[in-house]
Order: C-alpha cells, then structure tokens, then sequence
C-alpha cells in the first residue's frame, strides 16, 4: 500500500499485459477428469505467452510468475485481492518501531513438492540469494534495502533492513519473496520446487504446461487435480478454443467480450493498473510544442477509441492514476474531443494546410504488434487524419519495440499498456522513453512523498493534474482485467493484483 | 532423347519440364492449360472469364485513385460493424469505416503490389532465363544455380526472412515475392530461349551474321513473350495469394492500408456475428486470383498454337 | 549420383551464406532481446560472451555450421534453451501435417484430375475443373477459419486448434489433426487436380495410347495401364514442388488451428528477433526442400528409363 | 457416290473371299464441317491395297474411322466391313475393342512416339497377345520373342528386354508391326510407315509388310503420299483428294493412263526426271583442273567429334575433303547420321572442325590447331574458336546462305515476312556488295524484288509465315537467303517435307534461279532422286565419310561403292516394282 514506485519494470509488465490478454482457460471435451459427486477437477487455461523456462531468477517476463507464483511458489506474505498484505508462509510478523527490522513467524506443517520440509533456513537462502544469484538486478532495486536476514530459530527469522521502507514488504508479497529450498542449486533450476499446491507435472514446449494439484499441501489437498496452461498466441484462435469448449477460461481484451457474451459464459471485470498510453517522445520535434501534444488530446475521440479497441470496457482517465489509487481524481474531461480546436491549436503551432501557408504534419507512429495498440492505433489515425495529420503506422514486433523505442528512444508517437500499480513518477522520469521534463513536477512529487498521508495524497493530486495538462502522453483508457470463463467455474480472482495468476481457489461448481 | 540423358538429375527437372509440364518453380495453376490444344478463333470461355474478372478488379482500383463511395481510411462513417445496407454495400468495420471502399482502394493496392513482384521477377528472371538459354556454357550453368538456389526459398519464407531483417511491409513482402518468383521466370525463360534457340530461323539469322543481342531481342524474346505473359499471369494471382497470407500472418500490408488479407485477418474475430467482414475480402481475393489464374490459362491457349511453330 | 550429391551441397552451402548474411543485417542487439529490459551491462556482455555474438561475424558463420554438421542447431538466443530438440518436435508436427495433407490432396486429385481429364468435353470434366480452379482462388487460411468457426464452434464436432502427438493418444490425434488437414489439403487437392488433369491430357494424346487402343485395350484400360504412369512423371515434379510449397505454407493454417510447426517456430522466432532459431530453421526448410527436389529427381529417374544411364541392351 | 474412275474393275464378288475391308459411303466431319464427304473402297483379303493422297486429304481420318479410333469430336457416317464383321461404325467401343489387334490392327507413322517409353517393348507386344487369347503369361513372352524374330530384330531375346529409347526408328517400327501382326489380323492398316525412317530402312520395313502380309493372306491398307511407294507396294490404289475418292483401280492402270485430272498432276511431279547439263555434267569432278576456276568450297581432311557424357565422343565427320567449284550444283547425299548436316553447318561457319580446314569463298574458316582439351569438355559453341576474324566470318556469312528443311520452323512466327526477308541486309557486312541496300526503303525494294523472284504475292511483305502453306514459306526462306546475293546457295532437305506437287515446284524454283542469279547450289538431301533431278555432281556419305562422288549421272549410273547401290536401290521410283 505504500510502496514507492521507482521501479522500471515496464517491460515485464508489458509482457504481462500480452500474456493475460490470451490467457484462457479450458476443459477437455473427451475425458474431463471427474472427482467424487461428478464434479470436475481439472481445468485447462490457454495464456498467450509462455514461459521459455521455469526461472524467473534469470529471465526476466512475466509468463513465468504467471503460472508459478502462488501456485507453485508461495511467499512469506501475499498481496491479496484488494491490495492488502495478508500472511502465507508467515502466520504473523512484527515490525520494529524504527521500522528497520521484521520479525516473521514461519506456518509449521509446511513441505515442498520433493517432501523437504520447509523452515527458516529456506527463508533465508532464498532472500539471500536475491542478491547474489538473481541475474534480473534492476528488478531487485527492493530487496537491496535488505542489510542481511537470520534464522532466530526453525520457524522464525528476522530481516535487517538498512532503513525503513514500506515497498519492501510489498515486494516480498511478489516473485522476489518466493521460497526456494535452501537445498537447491540456483545456477541449475531446472525445475520447479516450491510450498504452493501445485507442482509442475509436465511441459510440452509450445503449446502446455500441465500443473498437478498437491494432496499433502499445509492448506489441505488442492482442490483441483489437474490445472494445463495452454497457450495460444493468437486472441481468435484462443476464443475459438473456448467456443469450441476446448478450454474453460479466458483472460481477454474487451473487443473479445461482444460475441462471447451471448453465448453461456460468465465475464468478470475486475481492476487492474492497465492503462493505454498514446506515448510522446517530449525531445523532438513536433511534441517538444506543448500545442501540439494538447491539440492530439483534442483531436483523438478517446471513448471511440475505447469502444474499438476495447469493446467499451475500460474507464477514460486524464493521468495515469487509476481509481483504485488514493490519490485519484477525475481528469478525463480536461481535453475533450475537439477537432477544431485541435486545427487551431495545431495553426497556432505552424502546421496545417499548405494552402493556409502552414506545414503539414507528418508522424511516424510506431506500433508494437500486439492487439489493442494495433487496433487502436488504426482509428487514431483516422482521427488525426479529421485534422491535417498524417501519421504512418510502423508494426514493430515487441522485442523490436523495446529496443526501439523504449530503449534507444527512437520515435515520435507510440502505444502500449503500462500495467504497473503508482507508475505516474516512474514513466515521468526524464531519461525515459517519454523524454519528459519533470524539473516543475519532480521537487513537488519528492515534497509530497516525504509528507504525511493527507499531503502526501493533495501533492499528487496537483502533481497529476499539473501533468496532465502538459500532456506528455495521453491516456486513452484504464484496461480491466477481463475474464471469460464457464459459469460453472468459481473462485476466479478477477483483479490483477500482482503477475501471478492466482489458481488457489479455482473450482468447479458442478 | 540424348537431350535428356545429357542432364542426369536436377538437371533432368529441365529437360522433362521443357517437354512435359511447365517448369516446377512455377508453383501454382500452371498446368490446367497445357491441356488440349483445341483452340478455336471464337470465343475462349476461360479467358473471358479471366477478362472480366481482372477487368473488374482493375476498374475497381483504377476507379478508387479518383473516387470511392467514402473516404476508405476515414472512421466513423457508419456505425461500426453494421451489415450491409444500401448506402454501404459491404457494410462497415469495427471501425466505422465503409466495407465497399476499402475493397475497392484494396484492389489498387492489390494490383500494385502484384504489378511490382511481378515485375521485378519478370525484369530479373528474364534476362537470366534467356542468357543461360543463348551461352549453354559455364555463365549460363552459372546463372541457372544461382536462380535455382532461389528456388529453395519459396516466396512465403524469404517474405518472412525479409520481414525479419528489414521490418514487415507491403515494400518488404512484394520484394520478397518478387525475388521468390525469379527462378520461375528464369526457367521459363531458359526452357522457351533454348526451344527457341534450336529454330532455323535463329540458325538462319545466325548465317546471316546477326548478333546475339539481335537475335535475343528479335528472335528469342517476341517468340517467348507468349509464355511470359503467361508466367506473369500465373504469378500474378500467386503474389495476391501470398501478400494475402503474409498480411493475415502480420507481416505484410501495415495498417490502416485496405489490404484485403488483412481484412480477412482482423474479421476473423467477428466470425459468426458479423460475417460480411470476412465474405467481402475473401471473395475480392478469390476473384482476383481466379481471374489472373484463368486469364493466364486462357492466355495460354491461345498463345501456344502459335508457339508451336517454334519447333 | 556424386554430381548430384554435389550440388545439393553446394546450393545448401550457398543458402546458408545467403541466410547468414541477411539476418546479420538485422538492427537490434541478440544479447537486449534476449535479456529484456532488466539486464545489467555486466549481464548482457556475459551473455554476448556466452553465444559468442562479440566475436567476428566469420567466425560465428564457421561455428553455426559446424555445429550443424553434428546436428546441432545451436542455442536460442532468446531462451537460450538448446534449439535441437525443439526443432525436431516441431519438424516431426510440420512434417506429420503436410505429409497427411498431401495424403488427402492426393486421394482427392488423382481421380477427380483423370476424371476431368477423360470427361474434359463433358458436364463434369467442368464441373471438376471449374471446381479446382475456385479451390486454387481460395486461401488456404480462409478455409480454415472458415472450418474452425462452423465445424468447431457451431457444430461443436472437433476442436478448434492445438495438437495431440499421435504417441500420447491416437484418437485425440486424429480429432485434433482433422481440421487443419482438411483446410491445408482441399486447396492443395486443387492446385494438383488440375496438373493431374493437364499431365492425363497431355498423355489422351499420345501416340503410344492409341497403339494400345490399336491393339485391342479400352480405352479405360489403355489409360489405366500406359497412360497413368507417363502422367506420373510430370505429377511427381508438381508433388514435389507442392510438399516445398507446403513446408512453409503450413504456416498459415498452422496459425488458424494453434498447431505448433515449424513455420509458427519460424514466425515466432523472427518476430522475436531469436536470430540463431531463426537462421537454422531456415536453413532446415531449405534442405527439406532441396533433399525432396533430390528424392524427386531420384523417383524421376526410377520411374522413367530413359533417365537411366545404365547402358542400352541393344 | 464413289467418284471411281470408269476404267476400275468392278468390286471384287463377296460372296467367294470375305473381303478384309470393305468401306461404303464414309463421311467423316466435325459438328462445323464435313472432311470426308462419302467414300468407298475394298481391300481384299491377301489384296494390297495404296490409299494415296497429299496432306488434309483425308487419309488417316480413313483409317482411324475404320479401327474406331477417331477423336470424339469427329462423327462417322456410312459403312464398313471388317473380315466379314458388319457394320463396324453403329458399333461401341467395347464391342470393337475384341476385334482391334485380333481382326485389324494398324501401324502407325510416327514410331518414336507410337511405342510406351516406359515399358520394356516385349511386355508391350505380350500384352496385345494376351488381349486377345486365353494363353497364360510365359506363353505371351515366348510369343512376342517370336513375333520379334520374324520382324527381323536383331537378338529378339534381348530385344523383348529393351526399352523403346534404346532401339532405332526402323527397329521401333519392327516392333509396332509384331505388335499389330500379334494376333494374326485379316487387316494391316500402315499408315506411312516408312515416312520418318531413312532411305534403307524404308526398303527394308516395305519388304517385310509385303512379306508378312503375304504369309498370313491379311489384306493391307497402306497409306501413303508417296506414290513411288504405292507402285512399289501395292496391287491397287485409291487416289484420295480433299475428302473424295478421285480415282481408284489396278496400279498399273492407273498410273500408266491417269483418267483424273489430280492423278495426273501428281504423276507428273512425282517422276523426277534426272538432270541434264550439257555443259558440266561430262566434265570430270576435279578442282586441280586448270582450265576451271579455284574452287568457291573447299574441305580438307575435315573431321568433328562432339563429346558425350562419360567421356565418350561421337565422330560426326571421319575426315572428309572435298571441293565445290562456283557455279557448280552440288549434291550431298546421306542417310540420318551421316554427318551432311554437320558437314553444312560447318560450310555456313556455324561450328568449326576439330581437325581439317574449310574455305569457303576464299576465306579459312578453321585451322587444324585446335586444343584437344578444351574440346572435350564443352560443347563447341559458334564463334569460339575461329580463326577467321569476325570480318571474314561476316564476308563468308554473306557469301553463303542457308534454306532450312522445315518451312515451319525456318520462319520467326512472331515477324512479316518483310522483315524476315530483309533481316540479313540488316548486318552490314551483309550488304557490302549491294550498294543499293543503305537505306530502309531501299532495302524494302530488294526485298519486294526478291518475294517477286520467288512468286510470291505483293502483299507477302507485311504478312506472317502462318499466312502461308508449305511451300510458299520454302519460297519465303530461298528469298531470305538469296536477298544479299550469295555466292552460294546451301539448301537443306529443301523439299522433304513438302507435298509432292509443290516439292516439284520449290526444286524448279531452285534450279531456275540457280541459273539466274549464278549462285552454287549445295543440295543437301537424302533423296537421291531429289538430288538427281537437280544436281551436275554428287557426294555420297555415310557415318561421316564420303564414300563416293562424281558426276551425278556417272554415280547413279554406275556407282562404285557398295552403299550407293543400296541407296540407289532403295529409293523408290515410280519405273520399280516388286512385283
């Protein structure tokens, strides 16, 4: 809850976006896996993006998390569906009141999937680990406040931070708090040992991955037998598999919802910190004109946008607060859809006609192939086109759009989803790929962070909307987290919380 | 006979195809026409059919450059996903954009981008073709590997190859095309030159003392013209079939140019609920490959008769 | 025999250059892609240490294909898993799929091509022909989708994409397998329909066919006994060309159906920039096509004695 | 409707000998139009029969009417007999096929292509055996050995072996009429068997259907254009003409009191008559003579080997040497393979000799030094190697033109006749001694002048060759040829693939302008009667060797070497019979 957000894991959490976007779930129509009282106990889940190995220490993504964490892997704390951190591993902890040390009082009972019980020392070779074997540095920023962690006895352990810091807690409710066996070799892990209730039972290298449920699992025999991750790049193709009752479930866009909701599916909306950024590169020309960003905030009918890309899910927001977060306010009416006055101030800024003496605009807008930017890409440019713009859309392939664009900055106009939870800072900083100027913003969102939480909470509402009118980017619109699955199936966590796709609850009804 | 026992193996390819079928590199529709060679001066039902059709997807490109019933790129023109009415005949996208005009603007960019791998096969297959025909030595030998290791890569992988290394696009994928269908001019070209090559007529000019470039271009290129038109006919519905594959596969045509491949692509989803999405490209795709495809065995008909003089 | 050998590596020696060279045009570092945006400088250099991509572009070619020769296709840049067994999977489901494909392209255009050919004045020599000409005019992945949204999800009769290895479970298999044969072989049906067609046709009117009328065969029998098997000449160089046509056509269907081959590898592989995976699966489909030119130019030689060089009896 | 002459006997009666054929009223016509319009004739068993006519002339379409063979877009009407079987035409085809290869069987023209090239041929003649008689597997082989043995095949056993590709034309014929003879049929139908073999093979094939057919009392139908073999072969003949029977009677009648006006004419151009050139004719064939001027050709010691797969060669010419003295007409005479053609590309320095030298209108178009090595790997390709300089190859290409043998393929279908014509003054060197052909519409008038010379129509120029029949495209390529005024005048095989009627022609057309325009005429042909007619002095070749030359009188009348008097012996003329 009160974690800073300086963390550049944009990457990971685009990957994330692409891989719930397809993810799906299903049920074999031959020979479902039937328990006692007819009710089945197994379930298929299509994702679209899939893990090219099971170590999240090394490679980085988030399709490994994804099927892992708690589900295989579980952590000390978790963060539960509202944000909230509840205990897992640890029954309780204390904090002390320099807020430097904790004191985490392990569950008794516990094993991991090859029978070793679980105890203090794993806690520690895991979160001593973090820093020597995880190759992913950047994304352990975290965990480096972290002095050392100690074994008090088998199920208690203290970690020593070098000073207070509320994210850290936070982030061990996350991949980087997940319990290895202190046994295993981290240069070699191959497979997949953890406390969770599922265990990795086979791997089909592009097309599944199939968990077993656990029957000696802390928290009672899984209730599912069988959970198979399949996955399906394409969105069609992966609502066809669920038309077709090949799978149970699916994580889709909201284009996807229309012709599925007439069929017998249930379809969850749940939050997430999703939000469609039309991106900017601030350092060049034509966005260094602040009247040109404003007048593409006039020009793009952004609940038009919403409706295509999305099917109408999805909330218009101004900046990129999303509602769940305290400091949220109301911003999408600060640039309404104006074409005209996107041609005045576009005139003011010397483009336009070259009849009327001005230069024509011409962007290169660079794409990353993945569904909703695409799709929304294409009615932007229709929109620009309303008012003199010409904008050419380049697909770029999304390995190709990250070393691009997000690495070498090199673009003028983009799209793409970034996911991670307080991210208005971090996509602000100036030698990110927006490029923009946060010399007036910067002092004020550093002002309001050392305050208490009532001014903590009016700085960023004045830093929002301070960034909002400077348009360094312009939100189309906050995404859900959207699921569609069989309505006999029950225990759907429907928002997106962390990376995890959280299967512990998942059940049939019937 | 010795002819063909002269060239054991991949060399042998040559010498059947010459006299059997059309050259294997020509991929596609090539063989309906080799067909009986009942040619009659009246009416050829398969090239009028041919006509027509590409008549009609050529007036449609040419006529969208001046004038489509809407702006095809504009969105909003019409609720988006509506079925067919009468004042949007194909209806309108997710986008609110009108079906009918982008088929239309589409059939330009079909032609356009069959026009250019055509050309580009024809412009370099050609010259290799008739060349490797004309000097049977080392050059030519040479000419004919080189386009024959072409031929290992089909259009398909070498637009997926280029799209790789130079990006996905229309330029990217009819290039591409272009290149993949080089051998197949070449062979045809070759197989034609050499037939051509063994005339008295071409021996006559030689007696005359005529050069090799005359004879090329005098003798050589008018008397196999027929069967390049012809190639480029059959290669022509080939290119629209693959940028069609390419831009569904996401690696041809960027949107939001009115490629009908794409269109096919995007209307996947609405498959079952909106399903003039997918009839309108898909059946404008059909009609432009049936009629190059039937234009070039019509052709072929009535070209042939003549081309047998050559022996 | 030795010539032939010869030139197959040699065009396989010159494809991979050609291969090598182009992909190395590719903007973009192997070692960012495959580290992602987290990767320290130390991390990334390791890495490019670790695949050898620092090292002189000559001396990567050198090791790639050495590393071919054993069978080895080199380790993904991406994953850096080893790419051997993966491509292997994938090349048996490829080669499963377009081998069953061309099994019903076959069934179905072998006779319907005679058929067309025999009847080519009547009702059904244009019916069929006009038929395969239409087929011809028709993607293949337009077939499919078309067969995924009425057979799979309105029917609810087979599944709508994903592969079952026929080793794990042979109906499952053959329900999964159906669809995408089906949408990859009716076209392909096509497509040789019509050089059955021509090569029957072209045999109507051989001379040595109305010998054998001449000497007392129908005209069913003369076909079936001297006419069939000259047309296979030519129809065996169309097969050939097709299967390389297919290797990676398939891709197309592959997509529609969610089967995982080795086209889908290939376009995976590039748009992920994995430009090892990609480089070797190329060169992979390459000799797949160059060695069925060869088998075909083998089966030519089998099948016509005046290919034989063996000498004459007289 | 039978148009007979009134001097043919009456029809044989039926009632003693069941004829082998007997044809009534035959039409035969496409849905457009009729091409045969009612003929009628009979073959009587052990009789054989010559149905004569020139191309178009209906007589194939005869004899597939008869077997059931026609194209189904081709309709009978009318009757015909076979061997007593009635009314073969109202039969299907299920029903003839018992009587095809048993009752009738036929030999077609083209035996490169009649035979299965991918069966072995004894399994191709066992299985019309086995067609027609209940005898097992076994006894069809030893059948077909034997049926090859009695056709005269050289080691039948080994033969049954082979595939077609590894037999000769004249052997592959042999094999058709084993194949036809199978079943011992009560008609032969051969339709121009002989027209694609060599002089001497034909002889041979003609000899062994008059045997054959004469063993099993099996009448013959023999269809030929060639009336010279119909004297030769036949008892009677049928003279067919644009789908009407003209005339038809005993050879002998008829060919020596045509009533038909068409007989007559084809008579007439049928009967070569020898040459007789008072002037040169009796001089001795000697270029050292003095009082002649040098020869305009002269080959020396010329050999030419091409290589083939395996290191093997072939030797197309074993040394030859002749001389040609300007003016002169000059005949080469040679069967397929004798190397005459290669010895006329090399006049027209279109290849060059391995060994030996040509010269041709004073040029030396080819030394002896010629590097062995670089020969045996490459073919030879024109221009190479000369040692002539392109000038002088230019001054021999003007000297010496060439006039092909087939009228089809000797003209660029794509091009006016204008401008096949006047291709050759387009080359400068070409027109170097034709001051008058600078500029584009002088060239046209030379080559209006030349088509007139030729007898060709003044609207030729700004036709196609399609436009045109056999001959007319043989006068169009002399006028090619001769538009620059060559010295000499290469034609090859000039007139083997014309009707008889026009062959006639396109030869009096040669000599007359030979006269005119002094030019040496080379006439390269198999024909010996061809080369009689129009030529003072004859070489004779064989598998690259000439084995004799002379004057042309003195070699026929009298020749020297064994194969001469095969050659003269075989070639049919219309004074021959066999009988």
């Amino acid at each position: 809850m009160f974690r800073s957000s300086h963390r550049t894991r944009l990457a990971v959490g685009l990957v994330t976006a692409l891989a719930l976007a397809g993810c799906s779930a299903g049920q074999t129509t031959t020979s479902p896996d039937v328990g006692p009282g007819g009710v089945r106990t197994d379930v298929i889940i299509a994702v679209a993006l899939e893990p090219v190995n099971l170590d999240f220490t090394t490679t980085s993504g988030a399709a490994i998390p994804q099927l892992l964490m708690n589900n295989v892997y579980e952590t000390l704390v978790k963060i539960d569906q509202d944000g909230g951190i509840v205990p897992l591993l640890a029954t309780s902890w204390e904090m002390s009141d320099d807020g430097t040390e904790y004191t985490f009082h392990l569950r008794r009972g516990v094993t991991f999937s090859d029978g070793r019980p679980f105890t203090s020392a794993d806690v520690v070779a895991s979160f001593d680990r973090v820093q020597t074997h995880w190759i992913r540095s950047q994304l352990t920023l975290p965990m480096a406040v972290v002095d050392h962690t100690e074994a008090l006895d088998d199920y208690t352990v203290r970690v020593t931070l070098h000073r207070p810091s509320n994210e850290w807690l936070f982030s061990i409710g996350t991949l980087l708090g997940a319990i290895f066996p202190a046994e295993i070799d981290f240069d070699k892990m191959t497979e997949a040992i953890g406390t969770g209730p599922y265990v990795v039972a086979e791997r089909q290298q592009g097309d599944r991955i199939v968990l077993t449920g656990r029957e000696d699992h802390w928290a009672g025999p899984a209730p599912l037998r069988q959970v198979t991750f399949r996955y399906i790049t394409d969105p069609t193709a992966a609502v066809n598999a669920l038309r077709a009752g090949d799978v149970d479930m699916l994580l889709t866009t909201g284009d996807r919802i229309a012709p599925l909701s007439n069929a017998n599916f249930q379809v969850i909306e749940g939050t997430s910190n999703g939000e469609v950024l039309l991106s900017f590169n601030n350092r060049i020309a034509p966005f260094d004109d602040l009247r040109v960003r404003q007048a593409f905030a006039y020009a793009i009918d952004r609940e038009a946008v919403m409706e295509v890309a999305s099917g109408g899910f999805g909330t218009l927001l101004g900046a990129m607060v999303p509602p769940t977060d305290p400091f949220f306010e109301d911003l999408s009416g600060m640039f309404p859809f104006d074409p005209d006055r996107a041609r005045e101030l576009l005139a003011e800024a010397g483009y336009g006609e070259r009849d009327a003496g001005l230069e024509p605009l011409r962007i290169a807008f660079d794409v990353p192939n993945i569904g909703y930017a695409t799709t929304s890409a294409e009615l932007i440019v229709s929109h620009l086109a309303d008012v003199g713009v010409n904008a050419t859309i380049r697909i770029l392939e999304f390995p190709l759009w990250l070393d691009q664009v997000f690495n070498r900055h090199d673009f003028q106009m983009s799209i793409v989803m970034h996911i991670e939870a307080r991210d208005l800072m971090t996509v602000l900083q100036p030698n990110y790929y927006l490029g923009f100027d946060n010399s007036v913003v910067g002092p004020l969102a550093a002002a309001a962070d050392a305050g208490s939480f009532e001014e903590y909470v009016e700085g960023m509402r004045e830093v929002a909307r301070l960034i909002a009118a400077e348009v360094p980017g312009l939100v189309l619109c906050l995404s859900p987290n959207l699921i569609v699955a069989d309505p006999a199936l029950t225990g759907i966590k429907p928002n997106a919380v962390t990376e995890s796709l959280d299967l512990t609850a998942l059940s049939w009804t019937k | 006979m010795s002819q063909i026992i002269q060239q054991p193996g991949a060399k042998a390819a040559e010498g059947r195809t010459a006299s059997v079928v059309q050259p294997p590199s020509a991929r596609l529709p090539e063989a309906a026409a080799v067909g009986p060679k009942r040619y009659k001066p009246g009416i050829h039902p398969q090239l009028v059919i041919g006509v027509v059709l590409v008549t009609l997807i050529v007036a449609a490109a040419v006529v969208s450059m001046f004038w489509t019933p809407y702006d095809p790129l504009r969105a909003g023109v019409g609720e988006p996903l509506a079925g067919p009415s009468t004042t949007h005949w194909f209806g309108i996208d997710r986008f609110g954009r009108d079906v009918f005009s982008r088929i239309m603007a589409g059939a330009q960019l079909t032609l356009y981008v069959g026009v250019i791998a055509v050309s580009i096969a024809a412009v370099i297959g050609v010259p290799i073709g008739i060349i490797a025909g004309m000097r049977r030595g080392v050059p030519g030998a040479l000419l004919m590997r080189g386009s024959d290791v072409l031929l290992a890569f089909p259009g398909l992988l070498l637009a997926i190859i280029f799209g790789a290394a130079f990006g996905a696009g229309t330029t990217t994928a009819m290039i591409a095309l272009g290149i993949g269908a080089i051998p197949a001019f070449a062979r045809v070209a070759r197989s034609g030159t050499l037939q051509v090559m063994r005339s008295d007529y071409v021996l006559a000019a030689r007696a005359a003392n005529r050069s090799s470039w005359a004879i090329a271009w005098r003798h050589v290129l008018p008397n196999i013209a027929g069967l390049i038109v012809v190639q480029c006919s059959v290669n022509f519905g080939l290119a629209v079939l693959s940028e069609a594959a390419l831009s569904f596969l996401g690696l041809g045509t960027t949107p939001p140019a009115p490629s009908w491949g794409r269109m096919l692509q995007e209307s996947q989803q609405f498959l079952g609920s909106h399903d003039h999405l997918a009839l309108a490209p898909g059946i404008a795709i059909a009609i432009a490959v049936l009629g190059f495809n039937l234009l070039g065995d019509g052709l072929r008909d009535v070209l042939d008769p003549r081309l047998k003089g050559v022996r | 025999m030795a010539w032939l050998a010869g030139q197959l590596v040699a065009t396989l020696a010159i494809a991979s250059l050609l291969v090598f060279w182009v992909l190395r045009v590719l903007p973009g570092d192997a070692a960012t892609v495959a580290l992602g945006m987290n990767a320290t400088p130390e991390a990334l250099a390791t890495w490019r240490a670790e695949h050898g991509t620092d090292r002189p572009l000559i001396v990567q070619y050198g090791e790639w294909m050495a590393g071919l020769f054993r069978g080895d296709f080199g380790r993904s840049f991406l994953t850096g898993n080893d790419l051997t067994p993966l491509v292997l999977d994938r090349v048996q489901v490829t080669l499963i799929l377009v081998g069953l494909s061309l099994a019903l392209a076959l069934a179905i255009a072998i006779p319907l091509g005679t058929l067309a050919a025999i009847k080519h004045r009547s009702l059904w020599g244009v019916v069929i022909t006009g038929g395969s000409q239409l087929g011809v005019a028709i993607p293949n992945f337009l077939v499919g989708v078309l067969l995924v949204s009425f057979v799979s999800v309105r029917l609810d009769w087979l599944p709508a994409g994903g592969w079952v290895p026929p080793a794990v479970s042979l109906t499952e298999f053959l329900r999964h397998v159906t669809l995408p044969v089906i949408a990859l072989g009716t076209v392909q049906a096509a497509i040789i329909t019509r050089y059955v067609r021509s090569a029957v046709l072209e045999v109507m009117r051989e001379d040595f066919l109305r010998t054998a009328r001449a000497g007392g065969l129908t005209y069913g029998q003369a076909l079936m006994r001297h006419g069939l098997r000259n047309a296979g000449v030519p129809i065996i160089t169309v097969i050939g060309v097709q299967i390389s046509a297919m290797l990676i056509g398939a891709v197309v269907v592959e997509r529609v159906f969610v089967v995982h081959g080795l086209g889908s590898l290939l376009v995976d592989s590039a748009q992920n920039r994995d430009l090892q995976a990609v480089q070797s699966i190329v060169l992979l489909l390459v000799a797949l096509v160059v060695v069925i030119n060869f088998i075909v130019d083998l089966l030519y030689t089998l099948l016509d004695p005046r290919l034989r060089l063996a000498g004459s009896v007289v | 409707m039978t148009p007979a002459a009134p001097s043919s006997p009456p029809p044989p009666q039926i009632a003693e000998v069941t004829p082998a054929l007997v044809v009534r009223d035959l039409r035969i016509g496409t849905q457009a139009r009729e091409l045969l319009h009612g003929i009628g004739f009979e073959v009587l068993a052990g009789e054989r029969v010559g149905l004569i006519g020139e191309s178009g002339s209906g007589k194939t379409l005869t004899a597939l009417a008869v077997m059931g063979l026609l194209d189904d877009n081709l309709t009978a009407s009318g009757h015909v007999h076979v061997a007593g079987e009635r009314n073969l035409l109202a039969r299907s085809d299920l029903q003839l096929v018992r009587l095809r290869g048993a009752r009738m069987s036929m030999v077609f023209q083209e035996p490169m292509t009649a035979l299965d090239p991918l069966r072995r041929v004894g399994a191709q003649v066992a299985e019309v055996i086995r067609l027609h008689s209940a005898g097992g597997r076994a006894a069809a082989r030893l059948r077909a050995v034997e049926l090859l043995t009695e056709v005269g095949l050289p080691e039948p056993a080994l033969t049954a072996r082979a595939y077609p590709h590894q037999l000769s034309g004249g052997q592959r014929q042999r094999v058709l009429i084993a194949m036809a003879l199978a079943n011992d049929p009560a008609l032969l139908i051969a339709d121009e068997p002989t027209t694609a073999l060599d002089v001497t093979v034909q002889a041979r094939i003609l000899e062994l259907l008059a045997k054959v057919v004469a063993k099993r009392g099996a009448g013959l139908l023999f269809i030929t254009h060639d009336l010279a073999l119909v004297s030769q072969v036949c008892e009677r003949v049928v003279v067919l003409k644009d789908g009407v029977v003209v005339e038809q009677g005993a050879v002998a009648e008829v060919f020596a009191d045509p009533q038909h006006e068409y007989t007559r004419t084809l008579l007439a151009a049928s009967s070569l008559s020898p040459r007789l050139s008072p002037l040169i004719s009796a001089t001795p064939y000697s270029a050292q003579n003095a009082d002649h001027p040098p020869p305009i050709i002269r080959l020396t010691d010329v050999t030419r080997r091409y290589p083939r797969p395996g290191g093997r060669f072939v030797d197309a010419l074993k040394g030859i040497s002749l001389e040609i003295a300007p003016g002169e007409r000059f005949g080469l005479v040679g069967e397929s393979g004798s190397g005459k053609t290669t010895t006329l590309r090399l006049l027209a320095g279109l290849d060059m000799p391995t060994s030996g030298t040509v010269e041709v209108a004073g040029v030396t178009l080819a030394h002896t030094p010629v590097v062995e090595l670089v020969e045996t790997t490459t073919e030879t390709r024109p221009g190479q190697r000369f040692v002539a300089s392109a000038a002088e190859l230019a001054r021999v290409r003007a000297n010496l033109q060439l006039v092909f043998q087939d009228p089809m393929g000797s003209l660029n279908p794509r091009m006016r006749v204008g401008n096949i014509v006047g291709e050759p003054l387009l080359n400068p060197a070409n027109r170097a001694d034709i001051p008058e052909a600078t500029t584009r519409r002088e060239r046209r008038a030379l080559v209006r002048d030349i088509l007139t010379a030729v007898g060709l129509p003044n609207d030729a120029a700004r036709r196609y060759p399609h436009q045109f029949s056999g001959g007319q495209r043989q006068r169009i390529s002399i006028a090619r040829a001769l538009v620059c005024r060559p010295k000499v005048l290469v034609a090859d095989e000039p007139v083997s693939a014309l009707d008889v009627s026009v062959r006639a022609q396109v030869l009096e057309l040669l000599a007359r302008l030979a006269d005119e325009r002094e030019f040496t005429l080379v006439l390269v042909s198999h024909d010996l009667a061809v080369v009689r007619h129009l030529c003072d002095h004859i070489a004779v070749m064989r598998a690259g060797e000439i084995v004799e030359h002379g004057p042309t009188e003195q070699v026929w009348a009298s020749p020297k070497h064994e194969y001469t008097m095969a050659l003269k012996a075989a070639t049919p003329t219309m004074s021959k019979r066999r009988h």
